[in-house]
């Protein structure tokens, strides 16, 4: 498996690709053409286009687009762009939650946050799903991802109450919509520690 | 875009040209801020709050190249400040000795320091008297000038890489100099501490190098008409290798010998064969003739980007790459 | 129109920033001052962009503003993380009240 | 207008100038580094407002490179400089 950055349909070309290396190659080509896509679109941002702009800009989209930092693959992102539309707003809604929760805390004079360390498990498979979720969880309400375990996440919650279990299973699953992903069966709800 | 570049403390005060209050208490609260800055990370005797104090220095120093109208030395400052240098100085704090690493240095301020500091104030007073006298534009319209034949369109690419090239190629040749002296004395620390980090840290990583990759060519080809250049995008580069570094990943295998020698010697090779090749084709040592300066520019330019970019990774390295530890993955 | 809505979401960010430096002053503990952080401050980061965004008529330059947002809240949301494992690694446990 | 985006700007400096309380308090060097990430997160959003500001459109890169950047100093220090060691679990040493 390579990784790479595609935004493709679910088209699952890997399952195509047994041990042959021309079946592997072909069936990497769709997600090289998404990473200089990808690629591509940012030059194209960083630069605004424009003639000189692009006779650097192959190369540089083309080197880009084939060196690797040498870490190893972190699992195929498969991005889906339903789940990427319902992910967007719940994120958006989430961040902006927060965000002012944190503020309210802050200024306020008296209320003081009162923390807890709890084990979230994980429904979503190994991958870059779960580190994706990893991250996400610090610019939602109130969490905050210290430990990324086999079983699942250790959170650090600002404020101890129910609504956390409830947005992080929310999150869970929109996650795994944008992944194109199935959750697995529920692991029960996240235990107190 | 809107408005016209607005008046700063490069021109002070020049009939219409006067600040608005709130660009003074801007100005005047960053450099109150940086003396602090700067003070804490002289003297302050936590080692770790030195180094703190020190980045966020480097980060305000851009800001304040910005306000004196030189975004091309703001994004070299940016792109060094924010990125190795405060990494080296942290790596550095990382491998003394734990007991020293937090620790309190030994007083510096004492009462014998006050006559210093006197003096230095003196000399800082008579510095600045000077250089109010000094007449204003400088060698700036010299440049402006000899710009149609520069083969660029920015003039401090023009002057770095064309007018005073022969400067540059020293500079790159005194790096290279560093890297030498610095693998004489030993082998590299990193491959010491194989420890695997959090998956998150790859990822970041992951996502991030074709970024850096990117963007140091964005930098290159901003250079040949606005800020930019070989200097910022070699510092961003190395950013990028020395993150992948730190991340777990380790020097490969088949670039350890000569494909790392060449990409250090890179720069200095490719300056060295065109002034040397110029010597034979036009019979003038390193005179761009204008039509080709454009191209040959660009080539030293890659070239410089890639090594100072490496360079600086063998620096952060800190001795030559070794393969005792188990390679690349 | 657009203008105004611009200015707004400025001052909005520059109160997000401020609630992020309070609350980097005021919580007890490295945890809890990362929360502040992590939150207050990306959202801040992104509303100004979004303001200067609003304020611009060139779609690269919108789509620039974006992708500093995006670099930040990623580097963000992961340091967060990274320090909180260190942290909780070194042997500081959680401020509890 | 120009005037709006450099007031702005100030009254960021001044929270960042607020903010430094942490670095010189402590009380942990994790407490240290998160103050200078929000110097890291504030000098982008000062940036952004000072091209508002004069419209130099270099100033949008300086404020790319800070923010690619962003994550450096952070993932340098949990690696070389705070390294997890298991044999200090319980000590915590460069409070």
């Amino acid at each position: 498996m390579r990784q790479f950055i595609a935004f493709e349909p679910c088209i699952d070309m890997t399952r195509l690709a047994d041990n042959t290396g021309i079946r592997r190659f072909i069936a990497g080509l769709p997600a090289l053409g998404a990473r200089v896509a990808v690629l591509a679109a940012i030059w194209w941002v960083l630069t605004g286009g424009g003639a000189s702009a692009w006779v650097w800009g192959v190369p540089a989209v083309m080197v880009a687009a084939s060196l690797r930092p040498g870490l190893g693959s972190g699992g195929v992102w498969r991005l889906s762009l339903m789940g990427l539309l319902r992910f967007l707003p719940v994120f958006v809604w989430y961040n902006l939650r927060g965000a002012m929760e944190v503020a309210v805390l802050a200024m306020h004079p008296r209320r003081r946050p009162d923390p807890v360390l709890i084990g979230y498990p994980l429904r979503l498979p190994p991958g870059p799903a779960r580190v994706f979720m990893a991250n996400l969880i610090n610019l939602v309400p109130g969490t905050l991802s210290t430990r990324l375990t086999v079983r699942g996440i250790e959170i650090h919650v600002l404020t101890a109450s129910a609504s956390v279990t409830r947005i992080l299973t929310i999150l869970e699953r929109r996650v795994a919509d944008l992944f194109a992903l199935q959750l697995a069966p529920s692991a029960g709800l996240g235990s107190q520690r | 875009m809107r408005a016209p570049p607005s008046p700063t403390a490069s021109d002070p005060g020049n009939g219409d040209g006067l600040m608005h209050p709130v660009e003074i208490t801007f100005d005047a609260l960053l450099l109150f801020s940086m003396v602090v800055l700067a003070w804490q990370g002289v003297h302050a005797r936590n080692m770790f709050r030195a180094v703190v104090s020190f980045i966020m220095f480097g980060l305000l120093t851009a800001v304040a190249w910005v306000r004196l109208e030189a975004p091309d030395i703001a994004l070299a400052e940016a792109s060094l400040g924010a990125g190795l240098t405060g990494a080296l100085l942290l790596a550095t704090l990382g491998r003394l000795a734990p007991e020293r690493r937090g620790a309190r240095r030994p007083k510096v301020v004492k009462l014998s320091t006050l006559p210093w500091l006197t003096m230095g104030l003196a000399g800082t007073t008579v510095l600045l008297a000077v250089t109010l006298t000094l007449p204003a534009p400088g060698l700036g319209e010299a440049v402006l000038a000899a710009m149609p034949a520069a083969g660029v369109d920015s003039p401090v690419t023009a002057v770095l890489l064309n007018f005073r090239a022969w400067d540059t190629l020293l500079e790159i040749g005194v790096m290279l100099l560093a890297v030498i002296a610095l693998w004489s004395l030993g082998q590299d620390v990193l491959a010491s501490k194989p420890r695997l980090p959090a998956p998150a840290l790859p990822a970041l990583v992951r996502l991030l190098f074709p970024l850096f990759v990117l963007s140091t060519f964005y930098l290159l080809w901003r250079g040949g008409h606005g800020p930019g250049g070989a200097f910022p995008a070699g510092a961003l580069l190395a950013a990028g290798l020395v993150l992948a570094l730190l991340a777990g990943a380790q020097v490969p295998e088949r670039m350890r010998g000569a494909p790392l020698r060449w990409a250090l010697g890179a720069g200095l090779f490719a300056f060295l064969v065109v002034a040397v090749g110029l010597m034979w084709a036009v019979g003038t040592f390193f005179a761009y003739p204008p039509q080709h300066a454009s191209i040959l520019i660009a080539i030293i330019e890659i070239a410089a980007g890639l090594s100072i970019g490496v360079m600086l990774t063998a620096l952060f390295l800190g001795g030559e790459p070794t393969d005792i530890k188990g390679g690349g993955k | 129109m657009s203008m105004l809505a611009g200015i707004v979401l400025i001052v909005l960010g520059l109160l997000f920033f401020l609630s992020g430096t309070v609350g980097l002053l005021r919580f007890p503990d490295v945890f809890t001052r990362l929360h502040a952080l992590s939150k207050a401050d990306t959202l801040a980061l992104g509303l100004v962009c979004a303001g200067l965004a609003l304020h611009e008529d060139d779609g690269a330059l919108q789509l620039k503003l974006l992708l500093i947002w995006l670099l930040v809240i990623v580097s963000g949301a992961t340091c967060a993380s990274l320090i909180a494992r260190a942290a909780l690694a070194h042997g500081i446990r959680p401020w509890q009240r | 207008m120009t005037v709006f985006y450099l007031a702005g700007a100030l009254f960021l400096l001044a929270n960042v100038v607020v903010a430094l309380a942490r670095v010189l308090r402590g009380p942990t060097a994790a407490d240290r580094m998160l103050s200078g990430e929000l110097m890291g997160t504030t000098a982008v959003a000062v940036l952004l407002l000072l091209y508002g500001a004069t419209g130099i459109e270099a100033l949008l890169d300086v404020a790319l490179v800070f923010a690619i950047l962003a994550a450096m100093a952070v993932v340098t220090f949990v690696r070389r400089t705070w390294p997890e060691d298991p044999a200090a679990d319980d000590e915590g040493e460069s409070r």
